[in-house]
């Protein structure tokens, strides 16, 4: 048997009396990009969230290129490779947009932060995401929801982390810029020993760049097919089903 | 509750008989000021020497004299065996006081006495030497080397009442000389580092000034170092002095930089109230606690050497028993 | 039954308060361990009269730092209040009852004087409360001639009874401030948009919310809690003294009290209840080691330790409550 | 010549240096559903805000009904009709679910809040929305993305508003949440007299339910075709034919 | 030439700090026309001497408040610090240059004890450090017996010269301090994170920053620089008195220059350099008007209007700043 970048066994997570996830079993190939959808609330935030360390689960059994960890801290996840873009994107509105792009990962020539560096590099890789930006050391406060997004995206895309966990990375990215972070996470699949989880919504996206469709529903996994074997539509009647059918009545 | 209750009896002291170990409370409006550190030895030394409790020493640190009612309704409710309370507010502790004296402990005031001519309170006795009084002196001394000028009052805090009551004194003592004098209350600060700041920037503005006054420790001390940075007394400077023996003023004193420093003996305003208290307890009110003038002493340049030279509970500058020896002559006017 | 005192402990446990509540009670048994009289009658008034004054200022205070600001001025104007009260009847003959509400309106004014300042010229309230404090402290001694004077004639009998010098007086009044802002804060529109102001400044913009206006509003609640404060102690305490509130020491108490009942000092969130209960853990703690005869050196040491030990009781009791929580 | 519950003329907005519209005229129709497209930062939020009494424009003359208004605060464009969903939700995060949908429109039975009947009418809300939420008394902050929005999606949308404005309604909504939120637009439109104007990156959404596209690029409308007279393919080449261009060099 | 200017003050008005600046420079300029020894070499070493304590405590305090803490207890650790230093020279005979910094640790070690508290048990850091002011200072009152003691001989000379006593000593560490922390905030790491900590918590954490490491880290520098001053301090009154500090008098100008300097008490957001000019303004202030002269009550409420009108016109500036900003 083969081992994974990421596995995970019986995965459960109660906040007081809701059980967010009851029993998830997943896994990331290497090289392989996992799409993770979902209703709203359906858990795959808080997922993200056990498999980068920021939660503690309950129960069950994370496997990081085949062996048991305990995820202690984020930093702890990062240090095995495991990097998150988070759906409330992390972002510390008093900095600017090159310190929130390095944040934890500073490029420091000691003892002293190399700011020329990092401003080259994080302009280089908004451009990369075709996202225009008037000046890389405004606060990211006064951006707009799509330049924020894009930060803390390349933050995470841009690190060299093995696991890539995104949770809807693309949510208020226009067509364009979209697109082209389409591109990127092709690339990194291309290039080959990147695993990548990503949640999205638009399911158009998701066939597009993903190897595999996870759905997560009532707290378990409940579909697990590779995206050439299905479809647009199965994935929306499949979530939309139940409304449809309501509707209908 | 006068022979029954209270902890177990002590050992009888000297002629006296045997006594439960009563415990007095001190209520005092500054509770953690070094003028009161020699106030609360005298009161451990009077209850050590008579076998009682040591005294508790409460009341408000930053002169709030609700905190005060409340220590004082606190220790009516605690049942102690006598009161000693600085009436700092002439109203605030009449029916403190009434409540006191209806539940049958005694209470004398020490330090502070209400207003001038108006003691406010039933209290039985007073024992100290009025805060008034003090500040009163405190002008008149200056005047006796001063008869014109710019005179500057220093006060830490205006409005508290352990020391404007001093300030309001020797206000009223250069008004009543009628002697071309002007004389400024000047605020300097709780911080003592920031009232040097500040006397220093007003003898920077103002270098003709002829007095510098100060009512509080923290100024006095700071007089004396401002004085010396300026070398004011070779300029127009005539006289510079202030209240309490705290180790710099004494410096300030003897390199002659101030004129002199009141002492309040705060040491017999501790003593006195608890033998006082003890009187009455053990003579069932018999011995009625009787008005004390703890008096006011000058140190000057002349006498100054031996509060220098030892260290004393009488002063509060060491905990230490010491039995501080003298000879020659006293002096006398 | 069984199940009747269930839904009741758990309806209890839900409640934010629940953990400070534990906390007095367990302060109250300790106490009453440590000394007999602790509950007698007359302890209890002292208990009373010692919460009363930072319970009620503590009320304006939870407003405002749930809306994001704070006011360092209020325990100037609980000191200039008497006196203004003595001012307008002794010197202008107003009487008592006119003068009492013109007090409360113009220590009121103080605060719309804060809260426009903050609101219009977006000065921190941290510095604005600092300078009107310096202010009405320079007022405050220049009018008193920074002198104690006794309260007017007019104000003594039944005025100063039911105002404060009543054994109950002040707690009543605090308990009912205390009920009435915590009815303004959890359900009425003013107390959701104070939080929504504090927890989401651009949002509660964004959702129309006039920022200013409860700003403002909240200034002058506590303006004028504090002002009834002043007026209300130096009913108890038979004078008027410039040194009420001890400057900043009632407002540092009663941001104590807001912070120990559970008031988060970054705004949004705050309980008035708990403010008042964090008045009684205070004055608990003050009067509990007076009344077993600590002196003033050593009574600072068990009051930090004391402190310390039961803000580390009350997290971890609310940790406990959290996490029982259904 | 009809006048339009909501029209714009030559409206400009400078940040410091960055101009974010230059010169907007747009305008939406008595129960039109108008798509505003555009790039991350193309100052599609700039003009909402500014619609709404957020920003004051720096140039430019709004008309509500065909008479000109400076609006003076958001309060004051509610007043009259015109209600906005904000890209960043403007949710308190110490509210609880109800408070938060009814915020500055609370229910009030004098002097106290209705909170039982906010709770009824905010669960009833949230099930025609399709979000199952656990409990409405929680509060905000512990709630998912896509929750979050629903919240405030529902806000404006059961206001009694004239004009909606809605700023990325469906970025974080799941495929379910999203149709059913669409249907629920599309019957306010049916209902006759609600006007709204719509910002979103999908544009497969944007076409289903507008009547009508704008394109907002370097701070103008530069672009304005009814939905049925444009297509997906055109929209995204409008948009994404820039790097599509450049990628193909 | 025009041109050079030009971009030299645009590059000035692009700084956080100019506006502050620019009044600190205002009042120099009227305090000057209103007395003309303002300026003079003893007056401006008496300004010094009175920024510097205050400038000191509040880069430990601005460090704080960004990272969303606050310390009441600095003030009374700079009391016990230099009582540290004569127990260890006086009683222990520890020779000075080694008691220095062992009272320095101790310092540190309380701020540890406050970090441990506010990041490991939760308790909010208003009453954490209101626990530990009270605890300190009740150890200080009864170690010191509430009295003051001379330094120690040990000390006299030139290490008092050069920690505090010398005319431009303090400031100068001042100086040199605030320029250290001004690299470490905006400069390093540890600022970055700092600021990450206080901006967005939850963000942060999200981010792999460990939060409690840099809050612990921020109390022990702040109490050690708490320390520091009152070691300078005693020795430039050369007087050990357990007044220094004035309890929280020191803390709360500390706080008040971090807030005048810019530094948001929400947490966030603050600056070093603004706050070593908040201090200057207020020792220019408190300085100013006590050699113009005036009267003790006057001058308290000519200080808040100055309060006031200096932070109104700070904002007025401020704003003109943004709006011209390219
Ligand atoms: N810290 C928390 N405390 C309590 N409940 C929580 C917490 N975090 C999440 N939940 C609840 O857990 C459930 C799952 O939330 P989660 O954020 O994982 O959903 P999601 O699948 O990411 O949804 P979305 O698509 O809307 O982002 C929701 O019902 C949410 O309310
Ligand atoms: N308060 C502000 N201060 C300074 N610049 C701002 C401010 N608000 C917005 N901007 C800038 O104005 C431009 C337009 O922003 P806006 O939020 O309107 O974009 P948008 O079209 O909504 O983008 P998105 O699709 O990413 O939400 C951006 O470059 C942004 O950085
Ligand atoms: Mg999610
Ligand atoms: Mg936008």
């Amino acid at each position: 048997m083969t081992t994974h970048p990421l596995e995970v066994i019986g995965i459960a997570k109660r906040f007081g009396a809701l059980t967010a996830l009851a029993d998830v079993n997943l896994h990331v190939g290497r090289g392989e990009v996992l799409g993770l959808i979902g209703d709203n609330g359906a858990g795959k935030s808080t997922l993200i969230k056990i498999l980068c360390g920021f939660h503690r689960p309950d129960a069950g059994t994370i496997l990081v290129d085949g062996s048991e960890v305990t995820l202690k801290s984020v930093d702890h996840a990062r240090s095995l490779g495991i990097d998150t873009v988070y759906q409330d994107l992390a972002l510390v509105n008093e900095l600017s947009v090159y310190h929130n792009m390095f944040l934890n990962r500073e490029i420091v020539r000691w003892p002293l932060l190399s700011n020329r560096a990092m401003r080259r590099r994080a302009e280089e890789h908004l451009k990369d995401m075709g996202v225009n930006l008037p000046d890389v050391t405004v606060e990211v406060a006064k951006l707009s929801g799509g330049q924020r997004q894009a930060i803390a995206v390349a933050r995470s895309v841009y690190s060299d982390a093995k696991v890539l966990l995104l949770d809807e990375p693309l949510a208020a990215m226009g067509a364009k810029e979209g697109t082209m972070i389409l591109d990127l996470i092709r690339d990194l699949k291309r290039r080959g020993n990147v695993s990548v989880i990503i949640i999205a919504h638009n399911y158009a996206q998701v066939l597009d760049v993903c190897d595999r469709v996870n759905l997560l529903q009532h707290g378990r996994i409940t579909f697990d097919k590779r995206a050439t074997e299905t479809s647009l539509e199965e994935l929306t009647d499949l979530v939309v089903a139940e409304y449809r059918r309501r509707g209908a009545d | 509750s006068d022979d029954d209750g209270g902890p177990s009896a002590s050992g009888a002291a000297g002629n006296f008989p045997e006594t439960p170990k009563w415990k007095f409370s001190f209520v005092n409006h500054v509770t953690t000021n070094p003028f009161f550190t020699p106030t609360q030895y005298g009161m451990e030394d009077a209850a050590t020497l008579l076998g009682l409790e040591k005294p508790q020493w409460t009341g408000s640190q930053n002169s709030i004299v609700a905190e005060m009612v409340n220590a004082t309704n606190t220790a009516v409710s605690a049942k102690v065996d006598g009161l000693a309370i600085a009436v700092v507010d002439k109203d605030a502790f009449r029916q403190p006081v009434d409540q006191a004296l209806d539940a049958g402990i005694p209470v004398v005031s020490y330090n502070a006495d209400g207003a001038r001519g108006d003691p406010g309170t039933n209290r039985l006795a007073y024992i100290g030497q009025g805060l008034y009084e003090s500040g009163y002196a405190l002008g008149q001394r200056a005047l006796e080397t001063l008869q014109s000028g710019e005179v500057a009052g220093f006060i830490a805090t205006p409005g508290a009442l352990n020391i404007q009551p001093r300030i309001d004194g020797a206000q009223q003592a250069f008004k009543d000389s009628g002697k071309p004098v002007t004389f400024t209350a000047v605020a300097t600060n709780a911080d003592v580092t920031r009232g040097l700041s500040i006397i220093d920037a007003y003898a920077v503005g103002h270098a003709n000034l002829s007095g510098m006054l100060a009512v509080d420790a923290g100024s006095t001390s700071a007089v004396g170092q401002v004085v010396k940075k300026y070398t004011m007394r070779s300029k127009s400077l005539k006289v510079a002095g202030g209240f309490d023996l705290i180790p710099e003023t004494l410096t300030g004193i003897q390199e002659g930089n101030l004129d002199y420093t009141i002492d309040q003996q705060p040491y017999l305003q501790g003593f006195l109230p608890v033998l006082y208290l003890y009187f009455f307890k053990i003579s069932g009110g018999l011995m009625a606690p009787s008005e004390t003038n703890t008096g006011l002493l000058f140190v000057t340049k002349d006498n100054v050497a031996p509060y220098q030279n030892t260290k004393s509970r009488y002063e509060g500058s060491t905990t230490d028993k010491v039995l501080v020896p003298r000879s020659g002559p006293i002096a006398h006017g | 039954m069984g199940k009747a005192l269930r839904t009741f402990t758990d309806g209890f446990l839900r409640r934010r308060e629940a953990s400070v509540l534990l906390v007095a009670l367990g302060l109250m048994v300790y106490f009453r361990a440590a000394s007999p009289v602790f509950l007698t009658r007359e302890n209890l008034i002292n208990i009373a009269q010692a919460t009363a004054p930072t319970a009620i200022v503590a009320v304006g205070i939870v407003l405002l730092l749930v809306s994001g600001e704070i006011d360092l001025s209020v325990g100037i104007v609980a000191a200039f209040a008497p006196f203004l009260l003595h001012f307008a009847i002794d010197f202008y003959g107003v009487p008592v009852l006119l003068a009492f509400p013109l007090a409360l309106l113009i220590a009121a004014a103080i605060g719309l004087l804060n809260g426009l300042i903050v609101t219009k010229l977006h000065v921190a309230s941290f510095v604005t409360t600092l300078g009107t404090f310096f202010a009405v402290q320079g007022l405050l001694l220049i009018t008193s001639h920074a002198y104690p004077v006794p309260i007017p004639e007019e104000m003594r009998g039944r005025f100063q009874t039911w105002i404060g010098a009543g054994p109950w007086a002040s707690i009543t009044w605090a308990l009912i401030i205390v009920a009435i802002f915590h009815i303004v804060l959890t359900r009425m529109r003013w107390g959701l948009h104070t939080i929504s102001v504090g927890g989401n400044p651009v949002g509660a913009t964004e959702a129309g919310i006039r920022a200013s206006r409860i700003k403002i509003g909240n200034f002058m609640i506590t303006s004028a809690l504090g002002g009834l404060v002043g007026i209300m102690e130096a009913a108890r305490i038979n004078t008027i003294d410039p040194n009420i509130g001890g400057g900043t020491t009632l407002t540092f108490y009663a941001i104590s009290a807001a912070v120990i009942g559970g008031t988060a000092l970054a705004g949004g969130s705050g309980t008035i209840v708990g403010a008042l209960l964090g008045a009684l853990v205070l004055a608990e703690l003050q009067n509990g080691f007076n009344l077993i005869g600590y002196s003033a050196n050593t009574i600072y040491l068990i009051l930090g330790l004391a402190i310390l030990v039961s803000m580390i009781a009350n997290q971890y009791l609310s940790r406990l409550r959290r996490a029982g929580r259904t």
